[in-house]
């Protein structure tokens, strides 16, 4: 098929007749699909219910603390909600977030495959999911937890009176949901891309999902058997970490760290392929640097198994571990740098578009750029002796999280909507909720920066009078950034039946993803791609088959 | 595969077998003897030439690709990382 | 993980069955070593507490009962062997010798599974199952009882492989009745196989660092 | 009007200026490459936008030059931070010998303190201004952290070991002493002040405390309680060896180790006597696990050093 022919008649064509969405209806069609853009729509449901719940509950404890006291809750349900918003978001939300909805998406579209290896544990992962998110929101109906989401022993093992068993099972059984998907990514990737497709003409996407997937395989397990000694030491008095049993409370540090710092990358990594693919849609441009982003994707995933004794430096950690894990941690620095500079390199002389997605895809550089920055601030050991557990931290990996992750979905989101549905988002909405979020963000968590060297501890109810004023800014940011991100939820719904209907390619995209229709069919290509340029081919008119 | 083949690679399982058995009984033995410092080590050379042996010919790594050996690999040097990067806080304190 | 129908076992998102066998191949390996690491984190505690605790830790595998042991490790080096026998015997395109080798590793992994139960009740009754009943007249108690609680949680994490294993075979057995294997697809049998050794050689490291600490 | 709105925090220790200093470089940095970043992207997204439907730029080639430069830059920038931060963690990781040593041990939810004199505090601290001082660190259920944001110093408090930290007072006034890990319920409740004063004030303020024994004395008498002395004399006898001159030295042990008798061996061999026997010893001593509370045990162990220490540091002020 020609390509032009092709682009002109789909950019007014209606969607085509049958695709993903209308080939059956029916909860049991959904419920028992194996289609991974199917169970990519199952996630997005799920996660965004969950999104809003660890909202809530930020929204609530920072009402709380616009006073000093803890007057709005006593302390225990500020440290219930607390925990909640942790869990929630790191477990439920941030690590499925971009991997599970378009990772689970895009993949197999985006090498050319009709889907993943392994179908069927794809949907057994979003189960898995579930049943792990059930366990966790039955813990928090029966009574919530209070451990924090660190979940650090002997507190949670032994002193908490709170349902620990319980949600840790719940955060057991959703690990294994990351796995799954983790697992298949890997092999779909090795294995199932279109010929011709090379891996250096993979979108940058494919790689930071390829790297992120080693982290799930790799680090993964090492969090559900700790949190299943946690549970046994709880349940049946087997002392592995209570020191009252012999324990060391310490080695439960290492062994949660050693998932969950990698677990941060498994956050930021995909974040970072969105903004790969939008910023080089928008500016016309062959992204910069490209072999350095994708080596740098692995460099961050590998890098970021060396560094989790940064968050034990005041934990009586030996000295020599803790400066051997402060260089380590140092060098993560480079390979995001460089990822910094080639998507800013990719802007020069290029021919800018201002869309949604850039948007929020300069906006994550932006932000991602203070908080990697900050990111050294706390690898360097005084500092962080002084900042560990402060604001500071809060702030620092608020901007890692939301400031990153959450503005790279959400950039994906808006990027690879017309894909999903076949419409497009109302423009101006989406640049007016995006400006909302960037301003409510950052009155959010700039004031705990300096709060946080202050030195006002985390995870305080209350807190000396002189934190109030910074306090009442960040809960202002707070409540803005919480209207900011109710708006695409009522604009997604409404394009979804009044949206214009949006063509096969409405970015003028390249990517195997573009070439076929919006939405997709269920076998994702109607012909069987052949790939000939790289994914970045913004110079060249985009081939087909 | 020729029969021939097929009869040969049997031959193998049931060497493979013996090797592991022997193996055991040597390590089970050796547990008794007085080695110093060196009985721990002895015994987890005997363990590691035992799971060669199963991941070699059992889990035929020994027909499987690159790829496939550099995935069996990799969770065991990982595993190493991780002990390795643990102790150096324990051994230090 | 594929849908399968006799010979004709090709699921839909692949291409040719080599695809497919290569696919399978490497996201069971793949899976391994995500249990590679689920272990690891049990054997790094090990390792710290028998590094600080060394004569605790001997004093405690005194009491593991080192002949059970060494015959509940042949037994699954047994099961292994019958095992890859199965995988031989459908690669063979042999139903019934796939069948009996199944059988025979089934009733391999339930007795390794009996005499694990019987050291269990042993260890109940000397009451060296660390809680409130942890007795150890020996010296330094507390971690004599870290060293049952690994005991516990690695032998026994252990065996729940080996259950959902045991559980796989049926399942294949049943399917290899049905004969739903050739020589040209036995993917599942394949990699079923991988699951039972790995068992195998996570066992190969318990039985060591358990069973054979300070014998001398 | 920046008494509502502070930001930032006193400098009341001799690391306070040092970390600050430190920070300051960071801060510097981070502004340079965020104005640098956020610059270059606004400058490029203006000039650079789309002027007609049918541009396509051409491409601009991978420049070796360039990204080898934005590599290098970033890893040396780091590496100086590294290097800078390493040496004054390795200072601040090393109490001097003549400091002031306080004992201190936290639980749900405050702090206990004990100084040498024997005057306890809770959810305070009282400390000289000028004089090194050392909190030596127990807790008695969970992690909690010590954090005194004025000296930029933080400990963790892990049951089942000591840790320590240190400082030296610059000046005078009061500061927050916070628990800085999570440890429960009423965790932000764990908070204390600190009060720094002149020397003089200090002894002025101990001599107030009345009625409290010197540390040490409470120790040798719960070492007599316990009936320690019934195997531990001032002789080596059979039962057990003496403890005379014991602190500091290295102890070999029967397993043929042999290991620095420190706070932590001591501690140890009191919970877990069986676990370090001294060489040519048998292993009878009953554990004092869960019969001896930590200030008690800080209170032996004083005793203890005193033993085999110069007389003159049996009190120290």
């Amino acid at each position: 098929m020609s390509v032009v022919a092709e682009r002109t008649v789909a950019s007014q064509a209606r969607p085509p007749r049958r695709h993903y969405l209308n080939v059956n209806y029916g909860v049991r069609s959904w419920l028992l699909t194996v289609d991974h853009k199917r169970i990519a729509l199952l996630y997005l449901v799920s996660i965004t219910l969950f999104f809003f719940l660890g909202g809530a509950a930020a929204v609530l404890f920072r009402l709380e603390l616009l006073t000093p006291r803890a007057d709005l809750f006593e302390a225990e349900t500020y440290n219930k909600l607390f925990t909640l918003h942790g869990l929630v978001m790191i477990f439920f939300f941030l690590i499925p977030s971009i991997p599970a909805v378009l990772g689970n998406f895009l993949v197999p579209l985006m090498i050319g495959a009709r889907d993943l290896a392994f179908p069927k544990l794809n949907l057994l992962s979003w189960y898995v999911f579930i049943i792990g998110g059930l366990f966790t929101l039955t813990a928090a109906i029966m009574g919530g937890v209070d451990t924090g989401w660190t979940f650090y022993t002997p507190y949670s093992s032994t002193y908490s009176n709170s349902y620990v068993a319980l949600t840790v099972t719940g955060a057991f059984i959703t690990g294994f949901s990351s796995i799954l998907t983790g697992l298949n990514f890997i092999v779909t990737i090795h294995k199932m891309r279109a010929p011709g497709m090379t891996w250096l003409r993979l979108p940058l996407f494919i790689w930071s999902h390829y790297a992120t997937s080693l982290i799930m395989v790799l680090g993964t397990p090492v969090l559900a058997i700790s949190l299943v000694l946690v549970a046994l030491e709880r349940l049946f008095q087997l002392g592995i970490f209570d020191p009252r049993l012999g324990g060391d409370p310490v080695l439960f540090q290492h062994l949660f760290w050693f998932y969950s710092h990698p677990a941060v990358y498994i956050m930021i990594l995909p974040a970072m392929g969105v903004v790969s693919e939008i910023v080089p849609c928008f500016s016309r441009k062959r992204i910069f640097g490209y072999t350095f982003i994708a080596f740098s994707s692995i460099a961050i995933a590998v890098l970021g198994f060396f560094v989790w004794g940064h968050h034990l430096f005041v934990s009586s950690q030996s000295v020599y571990a803790g400066l051997v894990f402060s260089f380590l941690s140092m060098l993560v620095a480079i390979p995001s740098a460089i990822k910094v500079f080639n998507w800013t390199a990719t802007l020069y002389k290029g021919s800018i578009v201002y869309r949604t997605p850039l948007f929020y895809a300069l906006g994550f550089i932006g932000l991602f750029t203070i908080g990697g920055l900050t990111g050294i601030f706390v690898a360097t050991l005084p500092i962080d002796v002084h900042v560990h557990d402060t604001y500071f931290i809060v702030a620092h990996f608020h901007y890692i999280m939301v400031g990153g992750a959450i503005m790279g979905y959400l950039g994906g989101l808006h990027f690879w909507w017309p894909k999903i549905t076949g419409r497009l988002y109302p423009e101006g909405w989406a640049r007016f909720s995006a400006l909302i979020i960037f301003v409510g963000f950052n009155l959010t968590f700039f004031p705990q920066f300096i709060l946080g060297y202050l030195g006002m501890p985390r995870r305080y109810a209350a807190y000396p009078d002189e934190f109030q004023v910074l306090n009442v800014m960040s809960s202002a940011g707070a409540s803005i950034l919480g209207i900011g991100y109710l708006i695409p939820l009522i604009y997604f719904f409404w394009s979804m039946r009044y949206g214009p209907y949006a063509g096969a390619n409405p970015w003028d995209a390249r990517g195997l993803e573009w070439t076929t229709a919006s939405p997709p069919p269920t076998d994702n290509f109607e012909y069987k791609p052949q790939v000939s340029q790289s994914a970045y081919a913004y110079d060249e008119e985009q081939k087909v088959g | 595969m020729d029969s021939h083949a097929a009869a040969a690679q049997r031959k193998t399982y049931f060497l493979v077998f013996g090797a592991l058995l022997v193996l055991t009984l040597t390590t089970t033995g050796v547990a008794f003897i007085n080695l110093g410092p060196l009985n721990t080590p002895v015994a987890l050379a005997i363990a590691m030439i035992k799971a060669a042996l199963v991941m070699i010919y059992f889990m035929h790594l020994r027909h499987s690709t690159f790829l496939t050996r550099v995935f069996a690999g990799a969770g065991l040097i990982w595993l190493l990382h991780f002990i390795i990067f643990t102790m150096s806080d324990y051994l230090t304190r | 993980m594929a849908e399968i129908h006799g010979t004709a076992a090709l699921a839909h998102q692949f291409d040719d069955p080599e695809q497919q066998v290569e696919a399978s191949t490497l996201g069971m390996w793949t899976f391994l070593a995500t249990e590679i690491l689920f272990f690891g984190g049990m054997f790094v505690a090990y390792i710290v507490y028998r590094m600080s605790y060394p004569q605790a830790f001997a004093a405690a595998s005194h009491h593991l009962d080192i002949i059970l042991g060494t015959i509940n490790t042949g037994v699954l080096i047994g099961s292994s062997l019958t095992m890859v026998l199965a995988v031989y015997s459908a690669q063979m395109g042999r139903r019934r010798g796939q069948i009996l080798f199944l059988a025979a590793t089934l009733v391999l992994g339930l007795i390794f599974l009996s005499i694990k139960g019987v050291e269990y009740q042993h260890k109940f009754h000397e009451h060296l199952v660390p809680g409130a009943g942890f007795q150890f007249i020996d010296a330094d108690p507390r971690h004599a009882a870290i060293f049952f609680s690994l005991y516990f949680a690695m032998t026994g994490m252990h065996a729940f492989h080996m259950v959902i294993g045991a559980g796989l075979i049926i399942w294949m057995a049943r399917r290899a009745w049905r004969g739903e294997f050739s020589p040209a697809y036995y993917t599942p049998v394949e990699m079923l196989g991988l699951y039972w050794h790995f068992v195998d050689v996570v066992w190969i490291f318990l039985f060591p660092l358990l069973y054979l600490i300070g014998r001398h | 009007m920046f008494e509502d709105l502070p930001l930032f925090p006193v400098r009341a220790s001799t690391f306070a200026g040092q970390v600050d200093t430190l920070y300051f470089f960071l801060v510097a940095m981070a502004t340079f490459f965020v104005v640098l970043i956020f610059g270059t992207v606004i400058f490029f997204t203006a000039k650079y936008r789309r002027r007609s439907a049918t541009e396509r730029p051409p491409p601009i080639h991978l420049d070796m030059r360039l990204e080898i430069l934005w590599t290098i830059i970033p890893l040396i920038l780091v590496m100086i931070s590294f290097g800078w931060g390493a040496s004054l963690f390795v200072h601040m990781s090393q109490a001097p010998e003549d400091a002031l040593e306080l004992r201190a041990v936290g639980r749900q939810w405050m702090w206990k303190l004990q100084h040498p004199s024997g005057a306890r505090e809770i959810n305070q601290m009282h400390v000289p201004v000028g004089k090194p001082v050392k909190v030596i660190l127990a807790s008695e259920d969970v992690v909690h952290s010590f954090y005194v944001p004025a000296f930029r110093i933080k400990m963790d408090v892990v049951p089942g070991r000591y840790t320590a930290t240190w400082f030296e007072a610059t000046r005078e006034g009061e500061f927050h002493l916070f628990c800085a890990e999570y440890c429960g319920t009423q965790h932000s409740g764990m908070i204390g002040r600190v009060v720094a004063m002149k020397p003089v004030d200090y002894q002025r303020w101990l001599t107030s405390q009345a009625s409290e024994e010197p540390i040490a004395v409470s120790g040798e008498r719960l070492f007599q309680q316990l009936r320690c002395e019934s195997c531990h004399q001032t002789t080596s006898n059979e039962k057990g060896p003496t403890l005379t001159g014991l602190f500091g030295r290295r102890v070999k042990l029967e397993s043929g180790e042999s290991v620095l008798a420190d706070e932590a061996y001591i501690r140890e061999s009191i919970l877990n006597p069986h676990n370090q026997i001294v060489a040519g010893y048998r292993p009878i001593m009953p554990t004092y696990q869960g019969q001896i509370s930590e200030d008690a045990l800080h209170q032996i162990i004083v005793y203890l050093r005193t033993l085999g220490r110069a007389p003159e540091e049996k009190n120290p002020s």
